[in-house]
């Protein structure tokens, strides 16, 4: 197992607990989505792998969180990107004022073999040509499509063991969300990598990834293979559109009361 | 004691021939600017007064009347507790109809079988949700003409000839008003006592609900019997919560409100029930055992949270209450007031219980350690007996309060004028006469001439023991008590009530019958207490199907049942056990929609599960269909374990 | 969260300060026992209260402007010695009594301020901060370079005593109590302002500049209109000080003293009222503390005298509001907030 | 026949050298929902800040009920009516729910500093009256028991669902929202999507939708238009564009995700 989460709780402000008792495994090479509502602990969850939750006042109270076998828990997130733990924050936080060229190198500042960096570079545009066009553009005039590419990009460069994403479709026109997940599957594909995708667009994060969690209120209340998953009624119903499952139905016929949800084991 | 009489109230607020509409009109004439129903809305309590609630009343009846309803037809009612609900019952009240209430989470199969049986000509729906329920109906039940809704809400593309709005109907009631102004009145002058006001469906554990018919003075009577052990004043606060479908709501509501009168109120949405519950501090309520079970068990798991320190000021303070609460001496008085002072008026506050004088817990089966939990922290809590059948029986009133008891017999109203009786028949059987009767179930003489022997005493069903001070001890069903292969005959109702006291134990279904000579077990764990537990003890799991199967969740229930095997004679205990992978649920016909068990239903599903507890394996491969509410369904498979108490022989 | 019990049938009553009746009780005890302090406490411990109650008005000035509405402000003491020249020529020069020529000292104060919070509804931060600087930099140099028959040049002014209805109010006593009045009136009003339309507005414009307008909020008008009060607040303040100290000079004024305001409002907490209160009780209290301390000290040491002192209590003030900006950055408003909260469930965790 | 809310007739914005916006006309009628969509970049977001009044047209009118306010600013627009909620979080987070929804009604409120100082029977009066108002948002949106919580304790779905409840508090005549289902999985789209159709159909307010999920946009608008490199490719019924080779190419793509 590359990645491991036991029983990870974390506890916002020392109050606000936001997590209970998560358990994921990512074996080496695997892409793993999690799914839920908005504040159900999804972007907590990557937060807590990459030790980004100091800076919003949370810890991972209780738990473990073994990468390679060893706890990682609330150690120096610089020292994670080092072991290969990197994260594209939701968002597209890019360095407004750099150049794409200058974000993207700062995603190798780390890195001793400077030589190899320009050949990663490279690869990089391979996967996103359109980001090569764009080398010399200051960031923040990029449209949300290209950030995100930028962003993954950068990621790249920092030669993760695994690749924390969250949100990565968010915001962007259906034509772009087809082209960074074929992308993302590409890059699984060629690159000796793990994925952890967190996701509203069920649909999108189902096509990349192989299993999936469900968590709710901080809590898994749900995992499994993800073609398991995609035969559940309630993921059908609650994530991945109505479209889908049997006979169309419309949001125009949304009801004024909600079907209960029936998670199950 | 074979036998006990019981006394006549000494209330002066009788029923005097009265019936509830009668009542109503009385109540309002006396009382006009006075708060009757109260309602949070906009987050305000906003009050309704008599006048302005029987202005209200007047012009749902003239609706109903426009709508073809006469005296003596029936109409359905499907909602949450609110203001309109209660106003529409009263209004089928006083046009001398009958009013069928339903669970606002019934099922479309469960609503035919009620509209269909009691020929509702009318169903008052509250939303959109339970219109669409009952349109799929309109064309099958053909008693029913009209559906009446009181929310608008996401209303306005229906276009159904017979689905109208609240204030449709009153609009279409006008023009009766004009033409007979005094037809009213003269209707509700012409209600009997005696006459059925409502069909009260009991939750039958097996086949099809049955529709109790109650008479006015049925309803009263019951009333009168709390007012007065209870000292229930004119005035005093009740949070109306339980659902109208039950009778004891029909009774504390209903009747009583008009009764005492009390001021009745309503919370804003079920879901803020609590929070509400704790703003009105109510003098007057009543929660069936499970939500007193609930309340306690949130609070234990809320104070898991607590830091160790207070946690152990809480714990202190709950033994001193429980010693010292009725102790005399200066020491224990001045340890009490301390416990009182520094954490027990807290949690009272917290429930919204501080000002509850009679805090009633109805039906039996609340479990001596929450009882004593209750008063622990000076909450008067009392057992409440009765049945749907019987009216309201016995209860904590005489100042006693034995948790192991259902009380002493009610006083009757002294206009009703007979005393209640209590016999115990040969069989164990609770006989009762006395008081206002029962008037049968709806289109099933049969049934009701079975509920009577031939002296005319009304057969509870129940196996009862009076104690020498005239308590009563609530056995267990007469035809619950079971016999195992080997002739041994154990209280199965006993072992999972006091299974279910137990914080990590949701429910509990007790097996074994005359095919097996050993008692056996299938537990349905509290999610949120193994789930804290677990989290605890950094122990992991995903799904409610993992938790259940946790190995020291396990154990943890071993030894609860090991516990409550204790406090039975060898052959009587529980010999092994599982925990159930998924919940027990309505939506599977697992519960009854008061979450009573089914277990007819039960038995079934776990067959193999059950197999498994009287085999030799140490864990079983389990199946279950789940089904939805739309009608869909999937199947669950887990691996359950199975667990042998080592004491069970001994 | 109120205790169990209590019910609301009107919007008015729900907004009230005071429900319960134990709350009522108390804050009347209270206010009688402030009333009834100078019978008991020394003149100099009056003093001090006085001198804290009316830096109170003040701070709860700046509360307004830059805890309400967001507007960095870094020139509240000028603003508070225009009150107080603005007083003292009135109550000189024109022999206006002091009901008449503290409000015009605040309403003037109020006037000068909107020249500097003009820039505010173009820039904000660091910028508008250093425009507040200028305020402070400008007030001696104006007052030096005004006609002296207005105040009083570079000598400054000396303040007649205060009257009302043809009595002197005197001593400490007196002026004690005048103060408390301007306090509580002030006080009423800023909790007042917080829950009304334009405190909303102030919200609105704190928390998000963007969206504010968009939801029809006139930026321009409300974030002058913050300064405009805070100074007004600051203009009653400098006035009542006038009259406590009896002579004013432009060095009473200075930037370091802005400073401290801010850092009063800092530690209390910026988002309420309460905040400014509970900030000059602690700050007041720090610094009579280490004044006790080097009194006591430098009567033994010999190298501890004023110039020791006078730095060694700023930079403990520096420290202690460094420590409650890791701490506790939403100051003892927040504190006060969580315990009380805390025992209105007690005993649960949580609500 | 439905009258014309609000039209924008062929606004172009330049910064500099970059033009954002080409040549856009878009024009919204009573009870309709306008769908408007395009790829990122494409010039959504500078269009709607001039309908906002953050920017003003290099070229171009809009009007607003037979109106010309192109040169108005945003707080005079929102007087007259025009609403909008945001992308992203951007609600006061300090605030309660209702006071949150209470500052929508800002410029129906009268009451000024003095007012607010002094806090009158008259002040109360009008705080309670509108008060009332919001509480009828709050029930619309359901969100009664959480009225009394500080918005920054809530997650991104519910902060959404106030960010709306204040546009509403505007009582507008339109209503602008920028990409309100970003973020929400289904079931959450679903409560907004009948949020959405109950704001048009109980209270008949025009909406001008910028979204770019096409399960929604396709069921719920009434018009749909198309936007790229700053200008209209096309317009019209959802079943018109969703066909159009255009905006298949230039937005749509294969449908596969």
């Amino acid at each position: 197992m590359l990645l491991e989460l036991k029983n990870v709780e974390v506890v916002y402000s020392g109050v606000v607990q936001v997590l209970r008792s998560v358990n994921i495994d990512v074996p080496k090479g695997s892409v793993v989505a999690i799914l839920g509502a908005n504040g159900a602990g999804k972007s907590t969850t990557l937060k807590a792998i990459s030790s980004l939750l100091e800076i919003e006042h949370g810890e991972v109270s209780d738990g473990e969180i073994l990468y390679q076998g060893k706890d990682i828990a609330n150690t120096d997130p610089a020292d994670i990107v080092r072991q290969g733990i990197v994260q594209v924050l939701e968002g597209r936080k890019v360095l407004e004022h750099l150049t794409v060229e200058q974000n993207l190198r700062l995603g190798a500042h780390f890195r001793k073999d400077r030589d190899v960096v320009a050949e990663d570079v490279e690869r990089v545009f391979n996967y996103f040509p359109a980001l090569r066009a764009l080398l010399k553009r200051t960031a923040g005039y990029l449209s949300g499509g290209e950030m995100q590419m930028l962003l993954v990009g950068r990621a790249l460069l920092a030669k993760p063991k695994i690749l924390l994403l969250d949100e990565p479709t968010m915001g962007l026109a259906p034509l772009i969300v087809e082209e960074i997940v074929s992308c993302l599957k590409q890059i699984h594909a060629q690159e000796d990598m793990s994925m952890i995708i967190v996701e509203q667009n069920a649909n999108a994060a189902l096509s990349v990834a192989d299993y999936a969690y469900v968590l709710e209120n901080g809590r898994i209340v749900m995992h499994g293979p993800k073609e398991e998953l995609q035969k559940n009624q309630d993921i059908q119903e609650f994530y991945l559109g109505l479209s889908i499952g049997q006979d169309r139905k419309s949001f125009r016929e949304i009801k004024h009361y909600k079907r209960r949800k029936r998670w199950l084991g | 004691m074979t036998q006990i009489t019981g006394v006549l109230g000494t209330d002066p607020r009788t029923i005097a021939g009265r019936s509830i509409p009668q009542l109503l009109l009385e109540r309002a004439s006396s009382f006009p600017d006075d708060t009757f129903l109260q309602k949070k809305h906009f987050g305000l309590w906003k009050p309704f007064t008599w006048s302005q609630t029987l202005n209200m009343i007047s012009r749902y009846t003239y609706g109903l009347t426009a709508l073809g309803v006469e005296p003596g037809d029936c109409v359905a009612l499907i909602s949450e507790n609110i203001v309109e609900g209660f106003v529409a019952e009263y209004a089928i009240l006083c046009r001398g109809a009958l009013c069928a209430a339903m669970y606002p989470d019934m099922s479309v199969s469960e609503m035919e079988h009620i509209l269909r049986d009691s020929a509702a000509r009318v169903v008052f729906a509250e939303d959109q949700e339970q219109v669409d329920k009952a349109l799929t109906l309109i064309d099958k039940v053909e008693t029913l003409e009209w559906i009446v809704y009181f929310d608008d809400r996401g209303m306005w593309g229906y276009d159904h000839p017979q689905v109208l709005s609240v204030e449709e109907m009153e609009r279409r009631g006008e023009g009766f008003h004009t033409k007979f102004p005094e037809q009213f009145e003269q209707v509700v002058g012409s209600v009997g006592l005696r006459d059925v006001a409502i069909i009260s469906y009991t939750s039958g554990t097996t086949g099809l609900p049955k529709g109790a018919r109650l008479s006015h003075e049925f309803l009263l009577d019951s009333g009168y019997r709390l007012m007065d052990a209870f000292n229930v004043k004119h005035g005093h606060e009740y949070l109306s919560y339980i659902s109208q479908a039950w009778a004891a709501e029909q009774i504390c509501g209903i009747a009583l409100g008009v009764l005492a009168p009390m001021v009745v109120s309503f919370a804003e949405k079920p879901e803020t029930v609590p929070n509400d519950l704790r703003e009105l501090a109510p003098e007057f309520l009543l929660f069936t055992p499970r939500q007193w079970e609930m309340m306690a068990s949130g609070l234990q798991a809320n104070m898991f949270d607590a830091h160790p320190l207070v946690r152990r000021l809480y714990e202190w303070a709950l033994a001193t209450g429980k010693k010292h609460r009725d102790a005399r001496g200066l020491s224990s008085k001045l340890r009490m007031a301390m416990a009182d002072l520094l954490v027990l008026a807290g949690v009272r506050d917290n429930l919204g219980l501080k000002r509850a004088n009679a805090p009633l817990s109805a039906g039996s089966g609340l479990s001596e350690e929450i009882f004593t939990y209750f008063h622990a922290i000076g909450i008067p809590l009392r057992n409440l007996y009765g049945a749907t059948e019987s009216g309201l029986v016995a209860a904590h009133w005489k100042g006693t309060f034995n948790a192991r008891t259902m009380g002493q017999l009610l006083p009757v109203d002294p206009t009703i004028g007979t005393l209640l009786v209590a016999d115990v028949s040969d069989t164990g059987e609770l006989l009762l006469s006395g008081g206002a009767r029962f008037s049968g179930y709806h289109n099933n003489p049969d049934a009701s001439a079975e509920s009577f022997n031939e002296a005319g005493q009304f057969r509870t069903g129940d196996a009862i023991r009076i104690t020498e001070d005239g308590d009563m001890i609530f056995l267990d069903r007469v035809k619950d008590l079971r016999t195992l292969a080997n002739g041994h005959v154990y209280p199965p109702q006993f072992l999972e009530n006091n299974l279910r006291s137990s914080p990590f134990i949701k429910d509990a279904v007790i097996i074994g019958d005359e095919n097996y000579d050993r008692v056996s077990v299938l537990i349905n764990i509290d999610a949120e207490i193994c789930g804290r537990f677990a989290e605890r003890n950094g122990l992991g799991f995903g799904t409610f199907a993992e938790l259940s199967q946790l190995p020291e969740v396990i154990e943890q229930i071993a030894k609860t049942i090991a516990e409550v095997n204790q406090m039975l004679d060898a052959p009587s205990r529980v010999a092994s056990f599982c925990c159930l992978p998924k919940e027990l649920d309505p939506d599977d016909a697992e519960l009854t929609r008061s979450r009573k068990l089914r277990r007819n239903v039960i038995f079934d599903r776990y067959a193999t599960a059950i197999e498994a507890l009287y085999g030799d394996d140490d864990e079983c491969d389990l199946e279950v269909v789940i089904k939805y509410q739309d009608g869909r369904e999937s199947v669950v498979r887990s691996v359950v374990t199975i667990k042998r108490m080592e004491n069970a022989d001994d | 969260m109120l205790p169990s019990g209590i019910i609301f049938k009107s919007y008015a009553a729900e907004e009230a300060f005071l429900v319960t009746r134990p709350q009522k009780l108390v804050f009347a005890l209270f206010i009688v026992a402030l009333f009834l302090f100078p019978m008991v406490g020394s003149t100099y411990l009056v003093g001090t209260v006085s001198v804290m109650m009316i830096t109170m008005i003040a701070v709860l000035g700046l509360q307004i402007t830059v805890g309400m509405a967001g507007q960095i402000n870094l020139g509240q003491s000028a603003f508070v010695g225009v009150g107080a020249y603005v007083t003292a020529a009135m109550a000189v020069n024109y022999e206006l009594p002091f009901w008449l020529a503290i409000p015009i000292g605040g309403l003037t104060a109020g006037l000068t301020s909107i020249l500097f919070g003009l820039p505010a509804a173009r820039i904000k931060g660091f910028y508008l901060a250093l425009t507040t600087v200028a305020a402070q930099v400008m007030f001696p140099l104006a007052i030096s370079r005004l006609p002296q028959s207005w105040f009083g040049g570079s000598n400054g002014m000396s303040m007649p005593s205060m009257e009302l209805f043809g009595y002197e109010i005197w001593g400490q006593t007196g002026l004690y109590l005048v103060n408390l009045c301007f306090l509580i009136v002030f006080t009423t009003l800023a909790f007042n302002l917080q829950r009304s339309r334009v405190g909303r507005a102030f919200i609105a414009i704190r928390e998000n500049d963007v969206v504010a307008p968009v939801m029809g909020i006139n930026l321009v008008k409300y974030k002058i209109l913050a300064f405009f009060i805070g100074a007004v607040f600051a203009g009653i303040s400098g006035g009542l000080y006038a009259y406590y100290v009896t002579y004013v000079t432009a060095e009473q004024f200075t930037l370091w003293l802005s400073v401290i305001y801010l850092g009063m409002l800092l530690i209390g907490g910026m988002t309420s009222p309460l905040g400014a209160i509970f900030g000059v009780i602690i700050i007041t209290f720090l610094q009579e503390t280490t004044h006790e301390i080097g009194g006591y000290l430098s009567g033994r040491i010999s190298f501890v005298d004023e110039s020791v002192l006078f730095p060694a209590t700023n930079i403990l003030l520096g420290a202690v509001i460094i420590a409650v900006l890791i701490f506790e950055p939403h100051g003892m408003v927040r504190r006060w907030r969580i315990a009380k909260a805390a025992y209105r469930i007690w005993p649960n965790p949580h609500g | 026949m439905r009258n014309t809310v609000l039209s924008a007739k062929s606004l172009r914005l330049t910064f500099g050298a970059i033009t954002a916006v080409e040549d856009i006309s878009l024009q919204v009628k009573t009870g309709q929902i306008c769908a408007l969509i395009g790829p990122n970049g494409a010039g959504k977001s500078s269009f709607l800040n001039c309908l906002s009044g953050f920017y003003s047209p290099s070229s171009g009118t809009v009007e607003f009920e037979g109106e010309d306010i192109t040169g108005l600013t945003p707080f005079r627009r929102a007087e007259m009516g025009m609403a909008r909620t945001f992308q992203g979080n951007q609600t006061y987070q300090s605030m309660t729910v209702r006071e949150n929804i209470l500052s929508g009604f800002h410029s129906q409120m009268r009451s000024g500093l003095l007012g607010g100082l002094l806090y009158w029977g008259g002040v109360q009066q009008e705080n309670a009256h509108f008060i009332n108002l919001a509480e009828e948002i709050i029930e619309f949106l359901e969100l009664e028991p959480l009225r009394n919580t500080l918005v920054g304790e809530l997650g991104y779905g519910l902060r959404k669902r106030i960010d709306l409840g204040r546009a509403l508090g505007l009582n507008p005549k339109i209503l602008i929202m920028d990409e309100p289902m970003a973020g929400m999985n289904t079931e959450e789209k679903g409560d907004l999507a009948r949020f959405i159709l109950d704001i048009r159909d109980a209270r008949n307010i025009p909406i001008i939708l910028v979204e770019h999920d096409m399960e929604v946009v396709m069921d719920i608008s009434d018009e749909v238009t198309v936007i790229d490199w700053g200008k209209v490719i096309s317009s019209g019924p959802p079943d018109k564009v969703r066909s159009d080779p255009k905006v298949i190419s230039a937005y749509l793509g294969g449908g596969v995700v």
